[in-house]
């Protein structure tokens, strides 16, 4: 098995070298683009290849090491890299849709003269992600998931000349940097309590120590809380999410790569990684699922209203990642995993329809302003109605298998509540995807495309399509990795509800489509409402009231350092105190003589003062 | 006998007369005056105290210095005298407040 | 010997720098090379035979020990030794000499002999404080070091030099006058508890003073070294010195000389005073966090550049006070990985803001923005160090914050909890640095003439880069070569996490 | 007559050939001459009587101390000496009669500094004041000159008068008037307490004015603008040493330190001359007032000698250590001293801050001398100034004086600030180019400058062999 060692090591590799060529290398287009997506495809065919070996073991494990990190005391940390049926999983999304990606983009970008720099940094991403897919301890997962962090702040602000975009990508990095902070304070947290930081001995030990005496549970709940705080963070849930709409800022491959198909699932990979160490913290493992349902109705509510084309994508991934964490939450971890496979497939596949529909309409978002490109641009129509088609988990897309699991799973698990509200979310996912797909692409044409989408675009879009449509085979690997729960003890409401909401929720966007109540403004006393949902719950306007401004302003009052005006305060009482004392050198000989006789009387009075005191 | 301590006070009492004379008094003169008076102070106390401890250890250390501290009062006054001719002859007077040229 | 030739290369060469003004103008600046590169010399023996691997650890702490009488009365010898320690640091304050002098290579035009000679003496009176271990040899070099460096500020320096080199100068002055004394009171109690008189730190400590007046000994040598190493109430000189100061000696100032007070309180507060710092450890760690937090939040409302990049580098060096008291085997070796990674990360910084000084003539933000159209390399490396100084895994920065902040958990959680937050507040600054200079619209019409960096600035630039590189993701020499558990630090609780 | 009066002697000898040589013809470089010829025969004297002099009389202590701090005086002499001709000649006035004064001045120090008996003091102090009444008032049309003369005759006589007066009330009690039977504890109780009090508190008064300490200062600030330079250079080193040696004679042979009150009066005016002295040079342009303020403080530092207690049990408060501290502190300071007041006088047109402007890039040797000058007055190391208060401060820890400590340390900070600003001044670029042309720098000149580097950075890198030195003195 070892032979393979090598192999695996050179996943995460490639694309770093290819990175680093790129970046110090000045090869014309044509080789950049060569360079880029061979690295990714070759790491893509090794994931395959990898599939093939292990396709009939179902819990098989291969592990690579590049070297020792850090080793003092009891800390010691090498450079390993851990396959399991999980991680498998993973590198192949990341490079499969990874490598589709960088092939639609070597169309997309083709213009822009800062090519060289944007497959940099998307190289850069890739080799940071499978790190943090295949680290065997936290810290190098740590290490890839502030890589991760990162190569999305680089690309999100890669048009740099645009103030906006700047300020988008800072606030990205910093809101996942609050989760990551929250993550490292959880990562010592375990190191000063289990010793280690390896994480198959994490699980172990935490059995061992924690298990035994429930009484300090608090410890194994409080670890597993900062874990989710960093992956709530970074897989942008409920408090941390507002960061992914501004993120759309980036080119569109970009946001189809990281802020839909592989960044944001690392939240889902962690905590599926420790899912034993979550476990043992039940309380925990609920407020995942609560956080997952809130952020499920968040995303679908938010993205039934807006009017630019990626930000109802954005929305909707954030309703889609709720779904996971949801599934992450009931304990049903392989259905979460695998609807994250099925996600990032037809995810991909809309944001790159949409960048292509952006690509040919020279860069319009707002959907109201496109209409009827049914007939002009068919391969774009297509693709944007297999992926609306899967996102709104019609019968026998990839979609409606991953996502029926899952609300199958949460019913066996007995959250009934958190099912209607699942239930809805399905509801609202429809109905928006439908919305979508109708304003864009029915009715009278008001834009003319300009532009076809080149070959290598056209040739992502279907790949992806075919992936969105037959993807929906469940890995086994992962039934064996995480228990599933039995789900024949449905009732018939449970189990045709889902399968039927879909077809009512597309039939009334149809409806409201025909009547042309989409474009209208909303009534009067809707306004306040639909303003609220439209900002994404307002969380931008809580967020810069309470942390933002009060920090402002707290720096500004300080801008001169306060400690430093104590040093000045001394500077000018000695500056005048030397005034008080030079006013006594007036040259009058007569009060030199009376200094004399003052020192007589000073030491005198002194003397007498003592002796009264006896 | 007169107790030394009255003679003690005697002395005191000039010296601080000459003292008073010399803070008070803006002519220079008037100064070299009030300092030969302090300084004839301490040659009665000096006395005294010679005489006081004559009986006791025969030594006439204060007749010594009572010559010594005359010498000193007259030299000083010498030179004195001379920085107030030539001060009389740049200033056309006396008055040694209106001598500060030499300020902070 | 080779101590004392160490010692001396740099002050000769800073003379004959000098000296050589008179034959042509830039005759003195190959000299200050020479010398510097002359330096190298005694060290490439000890490196070459340095086991790089933990396992055959030098048996004794010292690598090179000499010792020549020189004040017999109160035995005070001119005592120099080497340890991993000082080697680390010694090395870190050549290439930093080299890197000033590249930086000041085209940037100094008038008076350059003396220039050169003040620049090599600050690094002779750094190397020396590295390398004294008799007290009384360490005080000399202490305040020794900041006469040339007044200089420098002073007379090369901007608009207000003279109050910043007044200040500088001062307040270090304060805090050696104070080690002075606690110096003296440290001889004293220890020539009566053991009878023995003497400065040597090897003898000293052998038996360390306990009692009341030993804790206000420590506070004295602490205190001096705060003031050193910026911490907080003691730090407002660090921002004008730094603005105030021509690149070089920023550079020097920033890598070099903040070190000398870590290097201190390594050295001489925690071996001498076991029971004192035990006491001062809280109010130390909590003076750190105070310092990584108010320096971040001085950091991100400045408009001036080199007044931001200081005040991170009082936040940084927050987190080495946390670690040089955190009393724990990670943490201390931390608290030496980060001095050296903001040692290299800080200085680069230095030296790219005052490329763009020497480019464009001003360090205000408000004017800059938009490099990266016209200066795509330069701002490239701005974008790596800024990150660097946020501390992203991979680079040094992170490994020592993280080891710090390991160490320093184990002691006392929440107070790492507030340290932590100051992670996310070095991304603020950093973010801001970046986004204010390097991005953004152009806000300065760009002439032709200002050029990209040339392949001197370029070099020294990738240098560095590597060097923050292996720093982050090999720093295990590093580990080993620092012989903690060599150190009388036995208090320091090494099994962490140990609960099974 | 007893060999240690020998350099006295040769002193007067001189001063009576210049007088004899002034009544046939004035020449000023024989007087020159013949002065300098006395003072290296004095001191040759000095030197050789230095190992084996070991006789008290009456009048004179007579031991290795006393003739090393008269070996001191001459060489500081000796140096002042080495420039008088040079500055003499700028000076439009009769120049014999200076070294007629010079002499008598040297030859009163000498008497004061080894005065065991309050005449021989008197005598010494009265010979010293007078003589330097006629140094300052020297320059006859000067106004400042004539108004420092006189300032100076003024206070220095009621100086005299309240020392004579303390001098009488002990001689009353004690019945002798030598310092070493100032015994407190005899029987006979003549006079009340506080008598005793008062006339240790009269000489005090007395001596502080001569040491210019905190209460009695204002009087040197002017003396130093208004007097000629050399004359405030003998009055910045020669009076105040041979003051400092009587006070400290007076305090330890009287052991006046056992009064506590003594202790406080100390302590108090030390803390306050160093504080007070400090912050008046802060802001002070002109450059001899700063020396004027800048010896204030020091005078503060040294007061701390006085505060010691000598007991030999504990390692650096012995008896002698105390005396060491003492005598390194007074080599440190007044060689600095003469080196600074020998730099002002190669810079003629130079009397405030501005002046110096540029100084460091016209003429390098002279500021840099300066430069590490003031460097050793603020105390930085690898300086003689620096030694002296690592001396100073090892003594006061011993005997764990903190508040006398945290003093000199917050003081020599405000100290460091306006000896920073001389040296910024000097790096400063010039204003106007004449005034610094016109400084002619000779190479007698440079070779004094050497000479004084030499002394204070080499005593100051290697103190050893002058610490040894001054232990075999101090026992």
């Amino acid at each position: 098995m070892t032979e393979y060692a090598s192999l695996l090591a050179l996943v995460p590799l490639l694309p770093l070298f290819s990175a680093l060529i790129l970046l110090f290398s000045k090869l014309p287009k044509l080789w950049i683009s060569i360079f880029a997506v061979g690295s990714v495809a070759s790491v893509a065919l090794i994931s395959l290849f990898f599939n093939v070996i292990f396709w009939q073991q179902s819990d098989f494990v291969l592990t690579a090491s590049l070297g020792t990190w850090i080793n003092i005391a009891q800390l010691k940390i090498n450079f390993g890299l851990y396959l399991d049926p999980l991680s498998l999983v993973m590198i192949t999304i990341v490079s499969g849709v990874g490598a589709l990606i960088h092939l639609y983009s070597t169309g997309f970008m083709y213009q822009d003269n800062d090519l060289k720099r944007y497959f940099t940094y998307l190289n850069l991403f890739v080799s940071a992600m499978l790190f943090l897919v295949l680290a065997d301890n936290l810290l190098l997962l740590y290490l890839g998931w502030e890589g991760v962090g990162l190569c999305s702040y680089l690309l999100i602000g890669f048009w740099y000349q645009d103030r906006k975009n700047n300020l988008a990508a800072n606030k990205a990095f910093l809101m996942t940097r609050i989760g990551d902070t929250a993550m490292a304070i959880g990562l010592f947290l375990l190191f000063t309590q289990l010793g280690t930081l390896d994480i198959q001995e994490i699980q172990i030990k935490a059995h061992a120590v924690w298990s035994l005496n429930n009484d300090n549970n608090t410890m194994a709940s409080l670890c597993c809380l900062l874990l989710l705080a960093g992956a709530v963070g970074k897989s942008a849930q409920l408090p941390l999410q507002n960061w992914l709409p501004d993120a759309m800022a980036g080119p569109t491959p970009v946001s189809a790569l990281i802020h839909a198909a592989t960044m944001v699932t690392a939240g889902i990979y962690l905590i599926a990684r420790n899912s034993q160490l979550f476990q043992l913290a039940p309380d925990v493992l609920y407020l995942v699922a609560l956080i997952g349902t809130f952020t499920l109705l968040l995303g679908a509510s938010a993205a039934m209203v807006q009017t630019d084309l990626k930000r109802i994508l954005a929305y909707s991934t954030i309703s889609q990642l709720g779904y996971m964490f949801l599934a992450l939450g009931v304990g049903a971890g392989a259905s979460a995993v695998f609807h994250l496979m099925t996600h990032a497939f037809f995810k991909a596949l809309l944001f790159l329809a949409a960048g292509a529909l952006i690509y040919s309409l020279h860069h319009e978002h707002n959907i109201f302003k496109m209409g009827g490109l049914l007939k002009k641009l068919p391969v774009v129509a297509v693709s944007f109605a297999i992926g609306c088609a899967a996102l709104a988990s019609l019968p026998f897309t990839a979609g409606f298998f991953s996502k029926e699991l899952i609300l199958a799973q949460v019913i066996a698990s007995g959250h009934s509540g958190l099912w209607w509200a699942a239930v809805l979310g399905a509801f609202i996912t429809a109905f928006y995807s439908a919305r979508l797909f109708f304003v864009v692409f029915l009715g009278q044409t008001q834009l003319s495309p300009n532009a076809r989408p080149t070959k290598s675009m056209s040739l992502a879009l279907v790949i992806l399509s075919v992936l969105s449509l037959f993807g929906g085979i469940h890995p086994e690997g992962l039934k064996s990795l995480m228990p599933q729960l039995d789900t024949d003890g449905l009732s018939t409401l449970q189990h045709w509800l889902p399968i039927i909401l879909p077809f009512i929720a597309i039939s009334l966007a149809w409806w409201l489509f025909k009547t042309k109540r989409f474009g209208k403004p909303v009534p009067a006393f809707m306004q306040g409402v639909h303003q609220l949902v439209k900002s994404g719950w307002a969380f931008d306007r809580l967020y810069q009231t309470i942390i933002v401004s009060p920090f402002n302003t707290l720096c500004q009052v300080n801008k001169d350092d306060f400690i430093d005006l104590f040093y000045r305060l001394i500077e000018k009482t000695s500056g005048r105190l030397h005034m008080v004392f030079s006013k006594f050198q007036n040259g009058q000989l007569r009060r030199y003589n009376a200094s004399l006789i003052l020192f007589c009387i000073l030491a005198f009075a002194w003397f007498i003062s003592g002796e009264l005191m006896l | 006998m007169i107790p030394i301590s009255w003679v003690f006070m005697l002395s005191l009492s000039l010296f601080v007369i000459g003292l008073f004379g010399v803070l008070a008094r803006r002519n220079l003169l008037f100064i070299l005056i009030s300092l030969e008076l302090m300084l004839n102070a301490v040659v009665i106390l000096f006395i005294a105290a010679s005489r006081y401890h004559s009986a006791s250890i025969a030594n006439s250390d204060g007749q010594i210095m009572y010559l010594l501290i005359l010498t000193l009062a007259a030299s000083e006054i010498a030179v004195g005298l001379s920085l107030v001719v030539h001060m009389y002859r740049q200033h056309h007077h006396l008055d040694i407040d209106k001598l500060n040229k030499l300020r902070d | 010997m080779t101590l004392f030739i160490l010692l001396l290369m740099p002050l000769l060469g800073g003379l004959l720098a000098w000296y050589s003004e008179r034959f042509d103008a830039d005759l003195p600046k190959k000299i200050a090379l020479l010398s510097l590169l002359l330096c190298w010399l005694p060290l490439i023996p000890l490196l070459s035979s340095m086991p790089f691997d933990a396992s055959s650890l030098p048996n004794s702490q010292w690598l090179i020990d000499e010792s020549y009488p020189w004040i017999p009365f109160f035995n005070i010898n001119a005592h120099l030794a080497l340890d991993g320690l000082s080697l680390l640091l010694i090395l870190l304050t050549l290439l930093m000499g080299l890197v000033a002098l590249s930086s000041a290579w085209h940037e100094i035009t008038k008076r350059t002999g003396l220039f050169y000679l003040n620049l090599l003496w600050t690094l002779a009176g750094v190397i020396g404080v590295f390398l004294a271990i008799d007290l009384f040899l360490f005080f000399v070099f202490w305040e020794v070091m900041l006469v040339p460096m007044y200089f420098l500020i002073s007379i090369w320096g901007y608009e207000q030099r003279h109050y910043a080199a007044v200040k500088f100068f001062i307040f270090t002055q304060a805090g050696g006058l104070l080690m002075l004394i606690s110096l003296c009171a440290l001889v004293g109690i220890h020539y009566q508890q053991t009878g023995i008189l003497t400065f040597d730190y090897l003898i000293l400590i052998q038996n360390p003073i306990s009692g009341d007046l030993a804790f206000w000994v420590a506070l004295g040598f602490t205190i001096a070294f705060l003031v050193k190493l910026p911490a907080l109430p003691f730090h407002s000189w660090l921002a004008d010195a730094h603005t105030q100061a021509p690149t070089a000696a920023s550079v020097i100032l920033a890598a070099v000389l903040l070190k000398t007070g870590g290097y201190g309180i390594i050295r001489f507060v925690l071996p001498l005073f076991p029971q004192a710092s035990i006491q001062l450890a809280p109010f130390m760690m909590l003076l750190g966090v105070i310092g990584i937090i108010y320096g971040a939040m001085m950091a991100f409302v400045q408009t001036d550049l080199k007044r931001l990049v200081a005040y991170s580098s009082v936040s940084h060096m927050g987190f080495v006070l946390l670690g040089c008291f955190a009393l724990n085997i990670y943490a201390l070796q931390g608290a030496i990985m980060q001095m050296l990674a903001h040692g290299i990360s800080t200085s680069a910084l230095f030296v790219l803001v005052g490329m763009i000084q020497h480019r464009y003539h001003t360090r205000d933000l408000n004017k800059l923005g938009g490099l990266w159209l016209n200066l795509p390399k330069l701002s490239a490396f701005g974008l790596f160090f800024g990150i660097a100084s946020l501390g992203m895994p991979g680079l040094g920065n992170f490994v020592a914050e993280f080891l710090i902040l390991v160490g320093s958990f184990e002691q006392y959680p929440i107070l790492t909890i507030f340290a932590a937050s100051g992670l996310i507040l070095a991304a603020v600054y950093s973010l801001l640095l970046i986004y204010k200079t390097f991005f953004g619209p152009i806000k300065r019409p760009h002439d032709s003439k200002i050029t990209d960096t040339n392949t001197k600035e370029w070099c020294t630039l990738i240098s560095m880069c590597f060097i923050l590189i292996y720093l982050g993701l090999h720093p295990q020499p590093f580990f080993d070569l620092v012989p903690i558990t060599l150190m009388k630090l036995n208090f320091i609780a090494a099994d962490i996490g140990a609960l099974l | 007559m007893n060999v240690n009066y020998y350099p006295a002697f040769i002193l007067m000898c001189g001063a009576l050939m210049i007088l004899i040589q002034l009544c046939f013809k004035r020449s000023h470089i024989t007087s020159y001459l013949i002065s300098g010829l006395s003072l290296f025969l004095a001191l040759l004297t000095q030197l050789f009587l230095q190992n084996h002099a070991d006789t008290s009389d009456v009048l004179f202590v007579l031991n290795a101390q006393t003739s090393f701090v008269s070996l001191l005086l001459l060489m500081v002499v000796g140096l002042i000496w080495a420039q008088l001709y040079h500055w003499l000649k700028t000076i439009n006035e009769q120049k014999e009669e200076y070294y007629l004064l010079f002499l008598f001045t040297t030859i009163g120090g000498l008497i004061m500094v080894s005065s065991n008996h309050f005449a021989s003091f008197f005598l010494g102090l009265e010979l010293m004041s007078l003589s330097f009444i006629g140094l300052i008032a020297y320059c006859g049309p000067d106004q400042k000159a004539q108004e420092a003369g006189i300032k100076y005759l003024i206070l220095s006589a009621l100086a005299s008068a309240f020392i004579l007066m303390g001098a009488a009330i002990l001689y009353l009690q004690f019945g002798s008037l030598s310092f070493s039977n100032l015994m407190p504890n005899t029987s006979s109780q003549i006079l009340p307490p506080w008598a005793i009090i008062t006339a240790i508190i009269f000489i005090f008064t007395g001596l502080f004015f001569k040491l210019s300490l905190v209460p009695c200062h204002l009087w040197v600030a002017d003396l130093f603008e208004g007097a000629p330079l050399v004359t405030a250079a003998m009055l910045a080193t020669l009076s105040k040493l041979a003051a400092f040696i009587i006070l400290w004679r007076l305090v330890t042979l009287g052991h006046w330190q056992q009064y506590p009150i003594i202790i406080d009066i100390l302590s108090m005016v030390a803390i306050a001359s160093m504080f007070i002295g400090n912050f008046l040079g802060l802001l002070q342009k002109n450059l001899l007032r700063l020396m004027a303020y800048s010896s204030i403080a020091h005078f503060g530092y040294l007061l701390i000698v006085l505060l010691l207690i000598n007991n030999n049990a504990i390692e650096f408060s012995s008896q002698s250590f105390n005396t060491q501290t003492l005598f390194f502190y007074l080599v440190a300071y007044l060689f600095t001293l003469v080196g600074v007041f020998s730099i002002f006088m190669q810079l003629p047109k130079i009397k405030t801050l501005d002046d110096l402007a540029g100084l460091f890039w016209h003429h390098p040797v002279i500021a840099i001398t300066l430069m590490l000058l003031m460097l050793s007055l603020a105390g930085i190391p690898l300086t003689l100034g620096f030694m002296a208060k690592f001396y100073l401060v090892m003594a006061a820890v011993s005997q764990q004086l903190w508040l006398v400590l945290s003093a000199l340390v917050l003081s020599s900070i405000i100290g460091l600030f306006y000896y920073l600003r001389v040296i910024m001044a000097m790096l400063k670029t010039p204003a106007d180019e004449l005034k610094l042309k016109e400084i002619n720098s000779s190479g007698s000149s440079l070779s004094l400058n050497i000479l004084i580097l030499f002394l204070v950075i080499g005593f100051g890198v290697f103190p050893s062999s002058l610490s040894q030195f001054i232990q075999q003195i101090s026992g």
